[in-house]
């Protein structure tokens, strides 16, 4: 496996060459969003100074130039996640969170009704579970959850019963709490054996360890753009062709009709059926940059990278604090990412990443977006730290000095 | 502005000017499909009658732009009287001049003989126009969505 | 009333410096999209380049500073629509697309039901049509039209008859074919005298007129940043703060949500409850620097130049074209804006737009998402010529050129 | 680091480590309200008994950072066996001091006199501090939010 250097990678990052309180910055919060290198923040500002128009619907030549950018676009990103047909299958949204909705109002809302099961897990984040709360709400759907472990894993103990008469898992590929990669292969083969489809939110593994939806198995996959390096105000809804084409519409407007007339319309074919108004052109000509980005660096040695850093983090945690630091992750490397949990003894995770803001790290307290997590693992809130290709073992060098400061603060 | 030369040549600006096959065939015997351009709103209201494996008769209506409405012309020429397989064939050589080969075309790769295309060849300088591509296969596309309504 | 140099205004945007098939571009699609100001595209490069993070959930430095250039941003765009309260009032959206589908969705579908009445126009775009046809597939409402007169105004000799008993009147505030500006104030007195709400499509109207939404009188207000010089990839939706603070959320997920459980959710206030998921953070930012720009032009003076280049072109076209190219707008210069949809004789438009590309004239050929207004029209397209605030002189010279060239070419 | 030791007080981690007037009243005759900073996930829960016009007794539970909870501990000892009168007006002081005004306080833009404010002066330093201006106010607007659905 090709390895990169983390240091050229920080140079490639305009952001880590600034400073906070006159430190270098520690940035331990690429799980609630990634620094974007040069290459994607100058790919949007080029197009904006030479091609940007509305898409589709110019014959002129910026017209056909931003056209073809975001098409190429939607190929590349489809062709990173081994996507079969990514010109029928890669819906661009504004985030993770619409494609989760587009999949629950237009798959969900026209196919589940009254005591209908989705299967989730209590380590979703809320964009895998409000959606579904409302469709339970509205049409009263019934959720079924499966259970995390002592050990931080899913608990998969009971998994075949409570995939019975189910007729979807809408599943974390990667907890953005915990850092846990359940075994999505394995769930996706005994959900099909049910008869149940499988989505997974692939938000925190898409930008971090090679993904093809094929290999995993699954029907559908949502990400966003602003965790994998690229910009905000772009996600990505992937569907398998005939499930995709099988969806009815759910935004109406602009480039998502073949006809309307003042009493009816008529949709038009997938993915642009998906796409109504005004796509985020330039957010996919940045999402394109960051996929090559990524694949410079080699999706491998990306992952690799992560879990070097958290070996690190957990060995140096472990030895400097014992048991005044809790860190709810799994404790050894096997199946998961760069992400973990931490909880001070008697200091809140709001109060520590107070603290830690004045030694230049950036974690993230609170409760990540994933309440049912929270009390799950009887905690209100934990200080997340979470790894990108950028990020080095001094960055966790100055989370130890700040926590051991936090502590001496609140002792 | 030569390409542009190519693009609107003296034969598609004829058949812009004076379509052929035009109008509506009753309905039935005829069978009646539209196609639809979605981006600039070009519709075709095509109606065709087979006779066994035959096209008996084929008409196009409806608007749009000279590309499509002269490749809607000239394919009506080409495939009025001649057999479903043939009319096929054609379709798979005009879109491969197009660059857009269906997938299970076995023959996707092959290099076209344009000769052979007749009078389609002249809506060659299309190609040089991607935006203009989905204008040229309108009809055809419209026509092969007829067939498979017609299961023939 | 201050006036400026749109060769300035070209100046400020690269995009005009780049050249298409060896000729100055004319750019005369801005009702597409709009051409960027530098200082919009390098506030968003910079805000990639120091600030960027996720918003509203980090206490640590640029985690503030992001929140607070987003928070800053509605602020802007609030005060710059005269919104009262644009705290309370602005939403965030993907586009004004998404804009109208979710007032349809969180207030239509919580309030409307079978045979309630929506009054639309037959000069609306399909943002303001496709999702009320949704509405009235699921939930029966009615949908009635103010139609459009001959001289492309809209006919409002039935107004009172047609809002009778209606709950909503959306409507737009500035037409993209015609160019036509309704009279929203009338409008929006005789909506509240007959018990309706307003709501206006400004997508149009807001980057190229003052526009004052309590002036209007109006409850709703839907847009999008990229037709008002900013980037592609944001909406908004300004909706009065009473009438925000009534609606259900409408799309689910993280930052919208006061608490989740297993089996339930409760929901922020407004304007957060709407804004599902990561926002579109760089793209508030650049839109808060394009309003800085429109701002410092002064909005008087860019409806002015508009209405300049409009006289110019009418005058220009009819003297030496005639009959031969037919013009679907207002013939004066009262309650417009910069458009106007043309077709000639013998030439479809496609094939004009075609023709003028290698003039370098950039305008769009097609229905212009108004399928409806097409067929009162009688016509399946036009090409639209749309100015901006960069627009000149010269660039409808090079259009007339074209045309001539076209009109020789198909004759 | 200074300001962050204007933040951390003595007093108040004091307040967070100790807190006072901790728990729930039964209900009834309590009234409970429960308030959520929904950025942070901190959550109290306000048990408040009304004597006519007299705050009897007043107790928070919940959970959060050491400033919402040692503010939400100042704020039970401040309005505790006070009018309902004087504890708005504590709020209002309390607001004004953490740049939070209400719209329709009428001396939102006077100065403040934090003598004034007793042991709330101690939260003074979070105003450096913007995003936790919510957690210091948490308790408070818990507070108001029971006053108005009690009517009072
Ligand atoms: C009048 C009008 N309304 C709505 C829209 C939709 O805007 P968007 O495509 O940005 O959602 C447009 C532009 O396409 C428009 O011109
Ligand atoms: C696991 C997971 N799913 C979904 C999301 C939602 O992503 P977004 O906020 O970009 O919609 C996130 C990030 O917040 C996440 O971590």
């Amino acid at each position: 496996m090709k390895r990169f250097d983390p240091e050229r990678v920080r140079h490639d990052v305009p952001e880590l060459r600034r400073t906070v309180h006159g430190l270098e910055m520690a940035y331990l919060d690429s799980a609630a969003s990634s620094l974007a290198p040069s290459s994607v923040i100058e790919a949007m500002s080029r197009y904006y100074e030479r091609t940007h128009t509305n898409v589709h619907r110019g014959v002129y030549q910026i017209a056909e130039e931003a056209t073809e950018a975001y098409e190429l676009a939607r190929r590349s990103v489809g062709s990173f996640i081994g996507a079969p047909h990514p010109d029928k299958e890669i819906v661009f949204t504004k985030n993770a969170t619409e494609s989760f909705n587009l999949f629950a109002r237009a798959w969900g809302a026209s196919v589940l009704g009254e005591g209908d099961v989705v299967v989730l897990t209590e380590m979703e984040h809320h964009a895998n579970i409000v959606p579904w709360l409302q469709l339970k709400e509205e049409r009263g759907i019934e959720l079924r959850y499966l259970g995390v472990t002592d050990q931080f894993r899913l608990d998969l103990t009971r998994l075949d019963e409570t995939l019975a008469g189910a007729s979807l898992v809408s599943i974390t590929a990667m907890s953005n709490v915990l850092g846990t990669i359940p075994p999505i292969r394995r769930i996706a083969d005994a959900a099909h054996a049910a008869g149940a489809l499988i989505a997974i939110d692939a938000a925190q593994l898409v930008g971090h360890a090679p993904m093809d939806v094929v290999d995993l198995g699954v029907d559908v996959a949502c990400f966003s753009a602003h965790k994998m390096l690229g910009p905000t105000g772009i996600g990505v809804l992937w569907a398998r062709a005939e499930l995709l084409a099988s969806m009815p519409p759910f935004l109406g407007g602009g480039g998502m009709i073949l006809d309307v007339k003042l009493d009816s319309f008529k949709p038009a074919d997938a993915p642009h059926r998906f796409e109504a108004g005004t796509p985020p052109i330039a957010e996919a000509v940045g999402l394109a940059a960051a996929v090559r980005y990524l694949r410079s660096l080699g999706m491998d040695a990306v992952a690799a990278h992560d879990l070097e850093l958290t070996g690190y983090a957990l060995e140096r945690l472990g030895s400097q604090f014992g048991d005044k630091v809790r860190v709810y992750s799994p404790q050894d490397l096997v199946d998961r990412g760069g992400v973990l949990s931490l909880a001070l003894e008697g200091v809140h995770a709001h109060d520590l990443a107070q603290v830690l803001d004045r030694h230049g790290v950036c974690v993230r307290p609170g409760h990540h977006c994933a309440k049912p997590l929270m009390r799950r693992l009887g905690v209100p809130a934990t200080a997340r730290v979470s790894f990108g290709p950028y990020s080095v073992e001094r960055d966790i060098d100055a989370l130890l000095g700040g926590i051991e400061h936090a502590l001496g603060m609140f002792g | 502005m030569d390409d542009l030369e190519d693009l609107y040549r003296e034969i598609i600006l004829d058949h812009y000017r004076s379509p052929r096959n035009r109008g509506e065939l009753p309905t039935p015997p005829a069978h009646r499909t539209e196609g639809f351009n979605p981006l600039c709103g070009d519709e075709i209201v095509l109606t065709i009658v087979l006779d066994d494996d035959v096209i008996e008769d084929v008409k196009v209506d409806g608007h749009g732009c000279s590309i499509s409405q002269s490749s809607a012309s000239l394919m009506t020429g080409v495939v009025k009287g001649k057999s479903i397989d043939d009319a096929k064939g054609a379709m798979r050589s005009f879109k491969r001049m197009m660059t857009v080969a269906d997938e299970d075309d076995p023959d996707a790769d092959e290099p076209i003989d344009v000769r052979k295309l007749g009078e389609l060849a002249a809506l060659q300088g299309v190609v040089k126009f991607p935006v203009r591509i989905k204008c040229a296969t309108l009809a055809w596309n419209t026509l092969a969505q007829a067939l498979v309504e017609m299961d023939a």
